[in-house]
């Protein structure tokens, strides 16, 4: 049994229900990997660790690796599979608020934008894309306890976050569902991809047989998600004794629909990338910040440790 | 079992009284009841026909430990009392030069003149004695209750405080009560003398000092100063005996 | 007077000690930057920011000021409560302790509700992290007077309120500044805190984007900051200390 | 007797007090839950949750405890060492305040690099966070000995050592006691910050998680559930104050 | 100005030396700078021919404040130097039961049988002074250095102790240094008495006592005894007069 410490993104929730799946199921154990699986505070958070050494896998944002990597070259850590093909940034506002799906509808308003959210360090490339003047636009740094019952006591018009968080906060928080309005990024011109899993530069040198053990444990994992997330959210919930089964289910529902299932997955398999795409969310990223040294696309992410094509096939 | 009991103990206004007792027999347990600083376990003090239930104000008190507050100077410590006590109370800020003046010449009185601005941890141990005499008697109270005040001093800088106490009662027709171990400092300066005796602090015997006043230290040479004495010590014997 | 030479040279020494051996350890250990930087690189990344730093920095010192001077006044105020009525010291400490245990962090959140995003969480936030320290130790000064100084007061017929401000209080002043070395480290912490979620400058707030942005030198380069900002007012508290407590530092021990 | 019942119902009345306090308010001012819940409805999730929070408070008790531990016997062993060297205390007071402004939360992600997520993280953080007060507690109450009290051990010949064990020490007594109560309350703080990055159990995980689920009464009764164990920790140590420092605490102005 | 200057003081091994002076001539600074407790500001402390850097061992002292640590029972106080000095302290451990035999032994001794178990604060002025006497004791120190050990007790108590201490210094040969400021004590218990003047402090007279040993209290009522203490208060007037 190879030993592997595996950094989620966040708490046990409902998208990582694959992940629990494949525990749960001994796929890891099937592939000779003795994994533990532990939560983070934030989908960055898993690179830094994966990039210590502390964690051989990381389950983190790919655009914060693309960046990470320039900021500190030489630390090899790669993507190796997506998970979500399209990110779950999102401008999420009230329609009573004044707010449409409409761009222009954005004009004038006050936004909550917490420094660290990976939504709102994408506003550059929506802005850009979109040709958005935001000078007449107010940011304001809200903690993330209080973002969504800002929006929904009408402090703010829109926040910046996950549409998979967000929308349910809200709604949870007794905002009428027709109200809400949900601009995801990506279908703005965002091309960005979302998380991935990640692994460090010595466990693909090292052990590369047992990455690809772990991707294949992985995949099974994400099939049978898709097959039953209703059996899958079960194994979150045990491992999050706070969480509702309900609540925690229609988020995985909508990660799976909006975020890991997309219409390119269901063509082309799941876990890969267009390689132009990638391409493109590179040069988008650099609209964010400036490249020290602009990575090629092989730099970033590799396939050399997926399952074969027809093994992910998802649906 | 209590330090004190069944104390009856009765000083008329503008009288010296003096108490004498073995160590340890309660004096300054004494002291503390009738001004209210300590309450008894059981039972009631009676000051003036009412039961003490809170410190008596207008005392002038002088601890047989001096006491004084390290963060001021001695100047500042003497000139405390003027801060609590009206009348002063409420003149001092505007008249704080008078009183300031008033305190260095208590302290000249004393043998301390230009020490003010020293610490207390500064003075020798007989130095803060005096200055905490100083202190006692720097707005003028009605009663003053003195704890072996000149316990640690010289026998010579002794009698000249006798002289300045003497004087200071012969003037201001104070209330003054002291404690003292020494026999020959309460025959000279009391008007009537209590000893007490220990466990429990009773008094057994009260003896009126007759000697004219105003009294001169001559008179401690005297055969009926000395009688007096002679006679005082007998009762502490006794006291100590019956401990 | 060599001793005093000493004293004057051993915070240097001993500072310039301590990170020397931090960048020997970084580069012998080879840490990399984003787990420890090196302070050499920490240095450079103070002087490329060097005017954000200044900016954001100043806005924090001026939030950890207002918090703690209201802490200051507040807890000496409370402290003196407590630490001269037994009665109201049972009743409200288990209040206060209570309110301690909590991470101030999850109430920031109800200070943006009521004061919305602005000076005024940082403050809050600030003054309510850092007020506890200065209440206990003022409150354990009173209540441990000797018996003996009241007694002075106690005899002249002294009021409480009087006993508590000419005693108890210059008695508890060792207690007080002791106090406030570990108030201002924490109102630091805690307008940072506040600037962390509920504003839009301030060291807080860079700290968070810094550490958004994976620009692990420059949130060190903050911390390194907001460290100095706090020797800084410690010196002060420090200086004030020696002033007022003269009396009470005579210790030889201390030599 | 009647005010040493009056002490034993103080606490209970003021905390009653206070909570009906809160529920009025919430009611009458209309505040909705989740900016702050009623005593009330979060009185009904800590039932709702009690085997949740009763085995994550469990896990935090636990950390605390250690790190709490750690804190005191390193803070009483470096407190001894400022309070009986000037030269210690000069050179390392500006590094320890230094160290004191940096909120901990950023010290937790490096502690993740070292130890990786488990019971490490808190531990070391509530000690890191809570050793602080005690060290500036202790030095100050041996700094601030009476000359008179050192001179009867020096005059026997005693070393350094000696006088700082045998008067030192006891003296600072009230002072570390004082101290204790901030420091138990910040080692609560420090550990429910650990467990909130860096691990699968304690409180503060539960806390993160229920306010990412926005279960706010969770949040808040996690919050009381923290407090109530904070009053409890602090009730032992003014438990072990009152039975070691007595005789220091004889002063009649807290009657 | 310096408190002490150009002080020359020799005292035998075995002897017993009396410092008499005025209050704040500079006693207690003395012997604090003759222990090595004060460090002078300008100038060397010259022991035995070693200038004195560092506390002297194995002298017992008694301090003019009795500063009981107030965390330690009486008993506790008393037991102090024991955990200090060799070779008890190694012993202590396991001989507990003896010392603390002999404590009490020695608080009987002073009059305070069976107050041990006492905090400090809940003894009067004297029996603290008494107690810190019985500290200076245990050890059974060489050099025993006094400052007014009986000033706050009675006279009786006082000639009580008095003898204590003539027959302990009969029995042991220990050299005593003793300040006082009451004549009769210095002339009855002392040697070799050495007078002082104030500011800055210096010895203006020494006198050799050749009253025989052992002494009997009866000899206080002597002429040549009233001669010796006659003759050492005009010492001390003089004293005080050059201050
Ligand atoms: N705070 C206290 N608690 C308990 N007992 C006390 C306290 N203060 C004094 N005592 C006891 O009361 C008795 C009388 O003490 P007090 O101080 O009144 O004596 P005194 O006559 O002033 O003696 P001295 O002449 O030595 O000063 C003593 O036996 C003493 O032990
Ligand atoms: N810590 C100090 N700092 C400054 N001056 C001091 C200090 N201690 C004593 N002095 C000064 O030194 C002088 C001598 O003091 P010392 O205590 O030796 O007198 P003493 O002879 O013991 O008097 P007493 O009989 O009153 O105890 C005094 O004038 C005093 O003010
Ligand atoms: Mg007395
Ligand atoms: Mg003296």
């Amino acid at each position: 049994q190879t030993p592997v410490r595996f950094s989620l993104d966040w708490r046990w929730e409902g998208p990582a229900a694959p992940f629990a799946v494949a525990l749960d199921k001994g796929y890891f154990k099937a592939e000779g990997l003795d994994v533990t699986i532990d939560p983070a505070a934030g989908s960055r958070e898993p690179i830094s660790r994966v990039a210590s050494g502390t964690y051989d896998v990381g389950f983190g944002d790919v655009n914060s690796l693309v960046r990470f990597r320039d900021e500190n070259p030489g630390t090899g850590i790669k993507a190796v599979m997506v998970i979500y093909d399209r990110p779950p940034f999102a401008i999420i506002g009230r329609k009573s608020r004044g707010i449409t799906k409409e761009v222009s509808s954005l004009q004038g308003k006050k936004f909550g934008a917490p420094a660290a959210d990976g939504a709102y360090a994408q506003w550059p490339i929506f802005k850009t894309v979109n040709k958005i003047d935001d000078s007449s636009m107010r940011f304001e740094n809200v903690g993330f306890p209080v973002r969504e019952p800002m929006l929904a006591q009408g402090e703010v018009d829109a926040v910046f976050g996950f549409s998979m968080s967000s929308y349910i906060n809200l709604k949870s928080r007794g905002v009428p569902a027709d109200d809400i309005v949900v601009l995801p990024m990506s279908d703005y011109g965002v091309d960005l991809y979302g998380n991935t899993i990640i692994v460090s530069q010595k466990f693909a040198q090292e052990k590369p047989e047992a990455v690809k053990g772990l991707l294949r444990a992985i995949m099974k994992g994400v099939q049978d998600t898709v097959k039953d997330p209703s059996s899958a959210v079960d194994a979150v919930i045990k491992r999050n004794d706070v969480a509702k089964k309900d609540v925690e289910l229609e988020r995985l529902r909508m990660v799976l629909e909006q975020n890991m299932i997309t219409p390119w997955v269901k063509e082309n398999g799941f876990g890969g990338i267009d390689k132009a795409r990638f391409a493109k969310a590179l040069d988008q990223i650099g609209l964010t910040f400036t490249y020290k040294a602009k990575p090629g696309v092989e730099d970033v992410f590799t396939d050399q440790f997926l399952p074969a094509a027809d093994q992910r096939k998802v649906n | 079992m209590p330090a004190v009991q069944n104390l009856n103990l009765k000083v008329n206004e503008g009288e010296f009284a003096a108490i004498v007792g073995p160590s340890g027999c309660g004096k300054s347990t004494l002291m503390k009841l009738a001004t209210g600083l300590q309450f008894p376990r059981e039972g009631a003090v009676i000051v003036g026909g009412r039961q003490v239930g809170a410190p008596v104000k207008l005392a002038g008190m002088a601890f047989q430990n001096p006491t004084m507050l390290p963060w001021r100077t001695t100047l500042d410590n003497i000139l405390l009392p003027l801060e609590i006590v009206e009348p002063h109370r409420s003149r001092l800020r505007r008249h704080k030069a008078e009183y300031v003046a008033k305190a260095e010449s208590l302290l000249a009185q004393v043998g301390l003149k230009g020490q003010g601005h020293k610490f207390p941890w500064q003075l020798s141990g007989g130095m803060q004695q005096r200055a905490s005499l100083c202190r006692a008697l720097i707005h003028e109270p009605k009663l003053l209750m003195l704890d072996e005040p000149f316990g640690a001093l010289d026998s010579f800088t002794r009698e000249e405080l006798w002289c300045v106490m003497r004087d200071l009662h012969a003037a201001q027709k104070v209330t003054i009560i002291l404690v003292t171990h020494d026999l020959r400092e309460a025959a000279f300066l009391a008007d009537r003398i209590f000893c007490m005796s220990a466990r429990p602090g009773r008094i057994v015997a009260e003896r009126r000092v007759e000697f004219p006043r105003p009294r001169d230290l001559d008179i401690t040479y005297t055969p009926e100063f000395s009688e007096l004495v002679h006679e005082l010590r007998g009762h502490i014997a006794q006291a100590r005996q019956a401990a | 007077m060599k001793t005093r030479n000493q004293l004057v040279f051993a915070p240097w020494v001993f500072t310039i000690g301590f990170f020397v051996l931090w960048e020997v350890l970084c580069r012998v250990l080879k840490i990399s930057s984003f787990i420890l930087p090196a302070p050499s690189t920490i240095l450079w990344a103070v002087w490329e920011y060097r005017s954000q730093l200044t900016y954001h920095a100043f806005h924090t010192l001026w939030m950890t000021l207002a918090g703690f001077g209201l802490a200051v006044g507040f807890g000496l105020l409370l402290g003196m409560l407590l630490g001269s009525s037994r009665l109201v010291n049972a009743g409200t400490y288990p209040l206060l302790v209570g309110f301690n245990s909590i991470p101030k962090v999850a109430v920031v959140p109800i200070l943006v509700f009521w004061f919305g995003v602005g000076w005024v969480p940082p403050v809050l936030t600030a003054f309510l992290i850092s007020f506890f320290p200065i209440v206990v130790n003022v409150a354990t000064g009173i209540a441990t007077v000797e018996p003996e100084m009241e007694d002075v007061l106690r005899a002249l017929g002294a009021s409480k309120r009087d006993i508590v401000f000419k005693v108890g209080v210059p008695r508890a002043m060792p207690y007080f500044f002791g106090s406030l070395k570990v108030a201002i480290t924490l109102a630091y912490v805690g307008s940072v805190i506040g600037e962390q979620n509920a504003s839009n400058v301030g060291i807080g707030n860079l700290l968070t984007r810094a550490s958004a942005a994976f620009e692990v030198p420059l949130v060190w380069a903050a911390l390194v900051v907001l460290a100095v900002l706090g020797v800084i007012m410690y010196a002060v508290t420090a200086y004030a200390e020696r002033s007022m407590t003269g009396w009470a530092q005579r210790s030889q021990m201390a030599a």
